[in-house]
């Protein structure tokens, strides 16, 4: 029964994405950025000798106050929507579309397990390789996937200058041109530090880079390239706008350029944000602490450990996620420990350190696979 | 605490704030000759040399008129003493003991109060001997004193207090209970006695005796039973009974009107004068939250000296009782009047006085007694604008009722009216009574009449007869503080102001120009006669920018000027009015007095 | 049935509304430390989901009058109320945003409900943190009480402000 | 004073370490608050050379009017800045203040001296108590009753003024560091704020708003215990002080965010009228309490800690010091505070103990007129100054004889530091303003009183 499910979808690969979209999206991503906004306030919290928000209860249900981020979603969507007059209208409604398509479109990149064996899921499978059909634990398998990602993200730019744009609005204006030079920066520097890994690697596509990192920690992206590691999660968090970069929106000190959004509009901002936390962690996963990979675990279990293919699989897609989990949390923490940068810091640190030191890091790192290449 | 002495550059405030705060400011400057001031007063001519005698008090020389009292040498040189007893307008019985002081070669301490100085006197008020009788007779006062002062009406305006917290402030070394006498006495129809709180310094008895003539009051018993009575099956009924809760250092006599009515220290105070009769007895107004609360009088000595009758602080009544409070035309023959603004009335006014000037009607002013000289002088000028439009012109002096039964020697006057004097002379030589108005009517002679005041002689039923003699009038314009079935009546009905809510003055009856301030803010629409008066006239262009359509003050000086322009040099105020007003002054402008922070009135 | 469907939805919404409430702080003066304190470890507003302050009116659903309004603040006040989408919950946090306290002179509005319509008042000069909570429980009450149909008040709002001859009135409050 | 950087502190190593003006001059500062030296650039832009430079690189552009405030989040008083930028550079900038005038003064003039002291309350809300000291101080010295106070009323003035000024100085600091982002310091800050709140509410009954000092005293003595409480809140206080330093002082971006920004020469500082952390931040070593001392002060051992440059990070550690050298103080006061009355006994200023108003008629009538009448103060002026939080606190009474004040001038330490604000944000970038703002402290009751 499962196998020819399976086998269905495997021959009919755009239902397959399909199905992995809306597995990937609905599943795991939005509940996971809306719990990250709960996570973020009960993190603070703690951090702050505070609760945290532990009431919204349903009857007798607490569960911790979770139900918070139900609460919020519910009244967003409800709240009255404002369009101050004088806006322009059409790029006004435009700007959160573009501030969260592009993050839930490169999601279809990122490879949450190893290809699936289409008929041996109860059996140990050794080598992959030897499978008759497979469905790729991933939307897209493109041979550019980086690169595709890189594209989308840097039309995220597009959302938040023409939020700050349309809305009529000096100070939004402000963040807005704020923010566009800050990502556009950054994105130059996220670039070049992941260009070691891509060296090391030999490709652009994730799941390769997933799969040449092995089950091997040490030969993960953090051992490996550890300079980009740290890098790359410095800009990338840059890139999504988050503490200690959060000028654009630096709420109480500079007000942010969706100042003027309302209701549900400010709602996607606010999960933008969140979402783009997620998808970061899931790069910095997947370059860097090497994706789906369980240390020591090979397609056919734990060394002479055997296990069936589909514990496998399973056990890797939960080793995904806690990983990512483990990103936000960690981004969390540097959230509600570091006080903001100053614009002209922040540029400074982009340019003038950030990016001196990824190029030194590709001259190293190709020179070091020069070197162990033998010069071919 | 020692009393430090003020710095230099304090004085001129503590000086102008002394001012501001005194609580009788003269309101007019008295006239120059001081035969217009009753019998008894200060003498005006200087007393012969040999008179003045010079006396050590506290060590500094003083000069005084030998056989002065030494209490008033001590407090009009600055030196405070103590005392209940004594009031400057009464007898001194030297029965309360507090105002001791030592004089030098004496073996006992003498009452200053009873004391007249001689000679080369050495007088000590503030020496240790003396500060200590003055406190051991403050425990005295205070040994039966009941702890009442929360909810004592006196509480905030009280003498003892005063005294208590200037000279002793120590506590009392007595543990025996106090003595308990009654609380709530019923002495009269406006007084009630509470006897615990009494002192005994028999000021009451003295208002009684000296003031209204007539011995009601008394002390019966003796030691500490000793209490206040009336005699049996009688009551502290005299006019002037009102009186004694002045005089009342403490609150033991309370007023039935004012009690447990309005805390003193909330009260604010401004001066005025009493509109009761023609008298015109100077009063402070005492008022909070934008409405009366009682009167009191003020010092005087030319007019009401330190008193006035109690029909006179009950005139504060009439500010808010049955009040027009809105302007109305269209009234009279049969149709009732619309509500309207008071512009709307006033243009109405003016189009059809200037209509009916214009086409030489004959128009009947009426120049009440109870409005101010001010709004009497604007018609007067209004007058005689309308009469070079053509108009011909009848004036008439009215007012209220008088009543010569309840006239007496001490102040009530026969007649009831205010401004009786200052009516008659705008109104001009030829001017009618209000006989003589009901006869015009009645004969048809006037086509318009204005009345600035809507007051008549007449009872209600009387009036209510008259009123339709009014109707075949083409323009009846009213200006009434009060509601009336003659205003009823009138094409156009103005609200005025009252008495205790403009600035202004009236003329008594020894043609003294007094001056009245504003106490409280006029109810509704009400303005005073001079604004509607101005309005009035400058919507008809009978008067565009007078000095008299500017403010009150601007009036009476230009009223002042032109009645005395035509003053022959040297005129008696006692024989003329316009002597009168040659000798008027507005005076300051001050703001309301906080009781509280006028210290105690006592 | 049908009435059933919608009275839970408008439970389900007002249960959202009321533990979603993101805060406008409009702090002017003393009662802002309060509010700090409010929102500080030992108290804790965000329990109650309300510690999210938006500081951009747009994004928030009560604002909190924190302190003496002024006749130079009012018309601010007034122009911030306006700028916040509906549904719009007021706070009169502590004496000097009810009723002026006893601030009585030229300058001090006599509460900020001259200006805007407000939900709950706070008393205390200024409130003590338990105060404001007990405010904010009362708050939480009234919109679970509430019709969730909430028509945006601005237009009726002006309208009785231009027939003012001051400028100000009291504004009816909108439950 | 005099714009000398002499030190009155002598050459002890502060806790902190706060730069002593000869330390300065000598170079080399070890620990934590050696200044890095700030780079040319910064340097350059702090004198605005750059400014007239910059126009000749860059493409020109035209300056834009942008509006801050009145209820700008981040402007805990409430003040507007109406600001002419350059990109994110500030090139004038328009402060306008009374948002929050509440008349103090004339309402301080229509109340009885002792019903001003919920007015003080209001004034530096943030250290209500030194206010209540400031002012009872201004009447008693016109009264001339200075030198009788008693003793422990004194010393109790003294705790309580200082506690208050650890709260004063820890609010500031906190919503500081809030306002650049650092949410977590400044919630620990009102956590420590909140135990010393909880100490003198036991012993006013206020947790904010206290009026608890009298003319001539306090209203009443210390609870039982308080000493040992207040040591073991300082304990802790200590220790949280510690935690926001590490994520503050030692914080390179905090650092970065406050080096340099804000400068003001002590020349510019005295000429504007400054006094207080903000004119110590630049190296005067002038503090009333140390100069003119006041109350007990002059028993204490404690160090008026100067900052070097006179820019933000000065005015944060100066503050921070200053938290230090309160605790010095309290932990003397503690140990020295003598037993005794709290209220001078003086009927005509001091109310009669309750229990004699209930019963008797003489303490009835003192209490009765000293409510509705007031103290009678005698006629005179005073210019009373005291160490506010802020700075010199000033109270400028002048009075007629009667029982309320005929002319009340507050000099707002606030109003004259926010006067040079304009000053410190040329130049400065827009993330700059707040920061600097929040530095000097401005508090809307006092500025607008």
């Amino acid at each position: 029964m499962i196998d020819s499910i399976l086998m269905f979808l495997a021959e009919h690969t755009a239902v397959a994405a399909l199905l992995k979209l809306l597995l990937l999206v609905l599943g795991f991503v939005m509940p996971l950025a809306s719990l990250s906004t709960w996570a973020e306030r009960r993190q603070s919290a703690m951090m702050q000798d505070r609760l945290g928000p532990n009431r919204a209860n349903i009857g007798p249900v607490k569960l911790w106050g979770i139900l918070h981020f139900v609460a919020d979603a519910i009244k967003m969507m409800f709240k009255e929507d404002v369009v101050p007059s004088k806006v322009d209208r059409f790029l006004f409604a435009l700007a959160p579309v573009m501030a969260i398509a592009p993050v839930l479109i490169t999601f279809a990149v990122i490879p949450f397990g190893p290809d699936l064996c289409v008929g041996q899921v109860m059996s140990v499978v050794t080598d992959p390789a030897t499978c008759k059909a497979t469905i790729p634990l991933q939307v897209a398998r493109m041979d550019v996937g980086m690169l595709f990602y890189f594209a989308l993200a840097s039309l995220a730019v597009y959302g938040t200058t023409l939020a700050g744009w349309a809305s009529y609005n000096k100070w939004s204006l402000l963040g807005g041109l704020r923010a566009s030079s800050q990502m556009m920066s950054y994105e130059v520097c996220m670039g070049l530090s992941l260009m070691g890994a891509f060296l090391v690697y030999g490709s652009l596509e994730p799941n390769a880079i997933v799969t040449a990192q092995g089950s091997n920690i040490l030969h993960w992206g953090i051992f490996t390239q550890p300079l980009a590691f740290v890098l790359f999660f410095t800009a990338a968090i840059a890139e999504t706008k988050r503490a200690p970069f959060d000028l654009p929106e630096g709420e109480p000190e500079l007000i942010g350029y969706f100042v003027e959004y309302s209701g549900m509009r400010f709602g996607i901002f606010f999960l933008a944000e969140f979402i783009e936390t997620i998808f970061l962690s899931a790069v910095v996963a997947t370059v860097f602490l090497g994706g789906w990979q369980v240390p020591g675990l090979d397609s056919s279990g734990f060394g002479s450990l055997h296990l069936p293919h589909l514990v496998v699989v399973l056990l890797q897609v939960v080793a995904w996620s806690l990983k990512i989990l483990m990103l936000c949390w960690l981004q969390l923490l540097i959230r509600w420990t570091l006080p903001r940068f100053r614009p002209d810091q922040l540029m400074r640190l982009g340019w003038k350190q950030l990016l001196p030191l990824s190029l030194i890091n590709i001259i190293i790192t190709a020179a070091v696979v020069l070197w162990r290449s033998g010069g071919k | 605490m020692a009393e430090t002495p003020p710095s230099p550059m304090k004085s001129s405030i503590a000086a102008a704030l002394r001012e501001t705060q005194s609580p009788s400011p003269p309101p007019v400057a008295p006239p120059a000759a001081a035969s217009a001031a009753p019998a008894g007063s200060a003498p005006s001519s200087a007393p012969p040399p040999s008179d003045i005698v010079t006396i050590k008090l506290d060590g500094r020389d003083v000069q005084a008129k030998k056989g002065a009292n030494l209490l008033e040498v001590c407090l009009s040189n600055g030196v405070d003493v103590s005392y209940f007893c004594y009031h400057p307008g009464l007898s001194s019985p030297a029965v309360c003991r507090q105002c001791l002081v030592e004089v030098v070669g004496q073996p006992k301490l003498v009452p200053a109060c009873f004391t007249p100085i001689a000679d080369k006197m050495e007088v000590n008020t503030a020496t240790p001997r003396v500060l200590g009788i003055r406190r051991q007779m403050l425990e005295f006062t205070l040994v039966n004193h009941p702890v009442d002062c929360p909810i004592c009406d006196k509480a905030g305006e009280c003498t003892l207090q005063k005294q208590y917290q200037d000279w002793d402030h120590v506590g009392s070394r007595s543990s025996i209970p106090k003595v308990h006498k009654p609380k709530m006495q019923d002495l009269g129809p406006h007084i009630v006695l509470d006897a615990e709180r009494c002192i005994l310094c028999t000021r009451c008895i003295r208002v009684c005796d000296e003031v209204a003539g007539e011995k009601q009051l008394t002390m019966a018993w003796r030691g500490d039973r000793e209490q206040l009575t009336v005699a049996p099956g009688h009551q502290l009924d005299n006019p002037y009974s009102l009186n004694t809760v002045d005089v009342c250092p403490v609150g033991a006599l309370t007023s039935k009107d004012f009690r447990f009515t309005m805390r003193a220290w909330e009260l604010f105070s401004t001066s005025s004068v009493c509109p009761g009769c023609a008298t015109g007895c100077n009063v402070e107004v005492h008022h909070a939250q934008g409405e009366i609360w009682r009167l009191v009088p003020r010092e005087n000595l030319q007019v009401n000296k330190y008193w006035m009758c109690d029909e006179g602080r009950f005139t504060y009544k009439n500010v808010r009782h049955k009040r027009l409070t809105s302007a109305r035309i269209g009234g009279g023959r049969g149709q009732p009047a619309q509500i309207t603004s008071i512009d709307k009335a006033v243009a109405f006014a003016a189009e059809r006085l200037d209509r009916l000037a214009s086409g030489g009607g004959t128009i009947g002013l009426v120049f009440s007694a109870q409005t101010t000289n001010e709004a009497l002088f604007a018609l007067s000028q209004v007058a005689q604008k309308l009469s070079t439009r053509g108009a011909t012109i009848r004036t008439y002096v009215t007012g209220t009722a008088a009543r010569p039964e309840r006239a007496d020697k001490i102040l009530r006057s026969a007649d009831t009216n205010p401004n009786a004097a200052g009516a008659k002379l705008f109104a001009g030589t030829g001017a009618g009574d209000a006989s003589a108005l009901l006869s015009d009517l009645k004969a048809g002679k006037l086509k318009g009449l204005w009345m600035a005041g809507g007051d008549l002689p007449l009872t209600e039923q009387a009036l209510f007869d008259a009123a339709p003699l009014v109707d075949g009038l083409e323009l009846f314009i009213c200006q009434a503080v009060h509601d009336s079935p003659l205003l009823r009546r009138a094409q156009v009905q103005l609200p005025a102001a009252a008495w205790a809510e403009v600035d202004g003055s009236f003329t008594n009856n020894k043609n003294l120009v007094q001056r009245l301030r504003k106490a409280v803010t006029p109810q509704g629409d009400a303005r005073s006669h001079l604004e509607l008066i101005g309005q009035i006239a400058k919507k008809a262009n009978l008067a565009q920018s007078e000095k008299w359509q500017v403010s009150a003050r601007q009036a009476f000086l230009q009223m002042v000027a032109s009645v005395s322009s035509s003053l022959p040099a040297g005129a008696d105020p006692a024989q003329s009015v316009a002597a009168g007003f040659a000798s008027a002054d507005w005076g300051r402008e001050y703001l309301p007095v906080q009781l509280r922070f006028a210290n105690s009135r006592g | 049935m049908a009435e059933s469907y919608t009275t839970r939805l408008d439970d389900a919404l007002n249960w959202a509304r009321k533990y979603s409430l993101f805060t406008y702080p409009f702090v002017t003066a003393c009662c802002g430390m309060e509010y700090m304190a409010t929102a500080a470890s030992k108290y804790d507003i965000a329990r109650f989901g309300a510690e999210f302050p938006r500081f951009s009116p747009r994004q928030a659903d009560l604002l909190f009058v924190v302190g003496t309004i002024t006749e130079r603040q009012a018309p601010v006040l007034h122009r911030i109320w306006m700028q916040m989408a509906e549904p719009k919950y007021v706070v009169a946090f502590g004496v000097c945003a009810s009723t002026g306290g006893f601030y009585q002179n030229y300058n001090t509005v006599p509460g900020c409900d001259q200006v805007i319509p407000v939900d709950v008042y706070i008393p205390g000069c200024p409130p003590r943190p338990e105060q404001v909570l007990d405010g904010l429980i009362l708050l939480q009450k009234k919109i679970a009480e509430a019709t969730t149909w909430v028509q945006r008040r601005d237009r009726k709002e002006l309208e009785l402000a231009a027939q003012s001859t001051d400028g100000r009135k009291r504004l009816p409050v909108v439950a | 004073m005099s714009t000398t950087t002499q030190s009155k502190t002598g050459s002890k190593k502060l806790a902190l370490g706060m730069p002593t003006p000869e330390e300065i001059t000598a170079g080399g500062i070890p620990g934590i608050s050696a200044r890095p030296k700030l780079p040319p650039d910064l340097m350059a832009k702090l004198n605005n050379e750059e400014l007239e430079e910059v126009e000749d690189i860059e493409l020109p552009t035209e300056p834009m009017t942008i509006n801050m405030g009145p209820s700008h989040p981040a402007t805990h008083g409430t003040v507007r800045i109406i600001l002419t930028i350059d990109g994110e550079t500030v090139r004038d900038s328009d402060v306008q203040v009374g948002y929050l005038h509440r008349c103090f003064e004339k309402e301080a003039e229509a109340a009885t001296y002792t019903q001003v002291f919920p007015y003080t309350d209001r004034l530096n809300y943030v250290s209500p108590l030194l206010n209540n000291v400031g002012f009872a101080l201004a009447v008693e010295k016109l009264l001339g009753i200075v030198d009788r106070l008693p003793e422990r009323a004194s010393y109790i003035r003294v705790i309580v003024g200082e506690i208050s000024r650890i709260t004063d100085h820890l609010t500031c600091l906190g919503a500081s560091a809030m306002e650049v982002g650092g949410f977590t310091p400044f919630l620990w800050m009102i956590k420590v704020r909140e135990w010393l709140w909880e100490l003198l509410e036991e012993l006013t009954g206020a947790r904010l708003t206290h009026s608890y000092v009298r003319i001539g005293g306090v209203a009443q003595d210390l609870p039982e215990h308080f000493i040992e409480k207040l040591r073991a809140v300082l304990e802790k206080s200590v220790e949280v002080l510690g935690e926001c330093e590490s994520l503050l002082v030692k914080n390179r971006i905090f650092r970065d965010r406050m080096d340099g920004v804000g400068t003001i020469s002590a020349e510019d500082a005295i000429a504007w009228g400054w006094t207080g952390p903000c004119l110590r931040s630049t190296g005067v070593p002038y503090d009333v309490r140390k100069d003119h001392p006041y109350l007990v002060y002059d028993r204490f051992e404690f160090d008026v800690p100067v900052g070097s440059v006179g820019d933000n990070y000065d005015r944060v550690a100066v503050r921070l010091e200053e938290i230090r050298q309160s605790m010095r103080i309290l932990d003397q006061a503690c140990k020295q505070i003598p037993a005794g009355p709290v209220l001078l006994d003086e009927p005509r200023i001091c109310m009669p103990p309750k229990n004699a108003v209930y019963n008797t008629i003489e303490s009835m009538i003192g209490h009765f007129k000293l409510i509705v009448d007031g103290i009678k103060v005698p006629p005179g002026e005073v210019y009373s100054y005291t160490e506010g939080g802020n700075g010199e606190l000033g109270f400028y009474i002048v009075s007629d004889g009667s029982g309320r004040p005929y002319r009340c001038h507050v000099r707002a330490p606030s109003f004259i530091h926010t006067q040079a604000l304009s000053k410190l944000i040329l130049g400065a970038g827009i993330a700059d303003i707040i920061p600097t703002f929040g530095l000097i402290n401005m508090i809307g009751g006092e500025c607008d009183r």
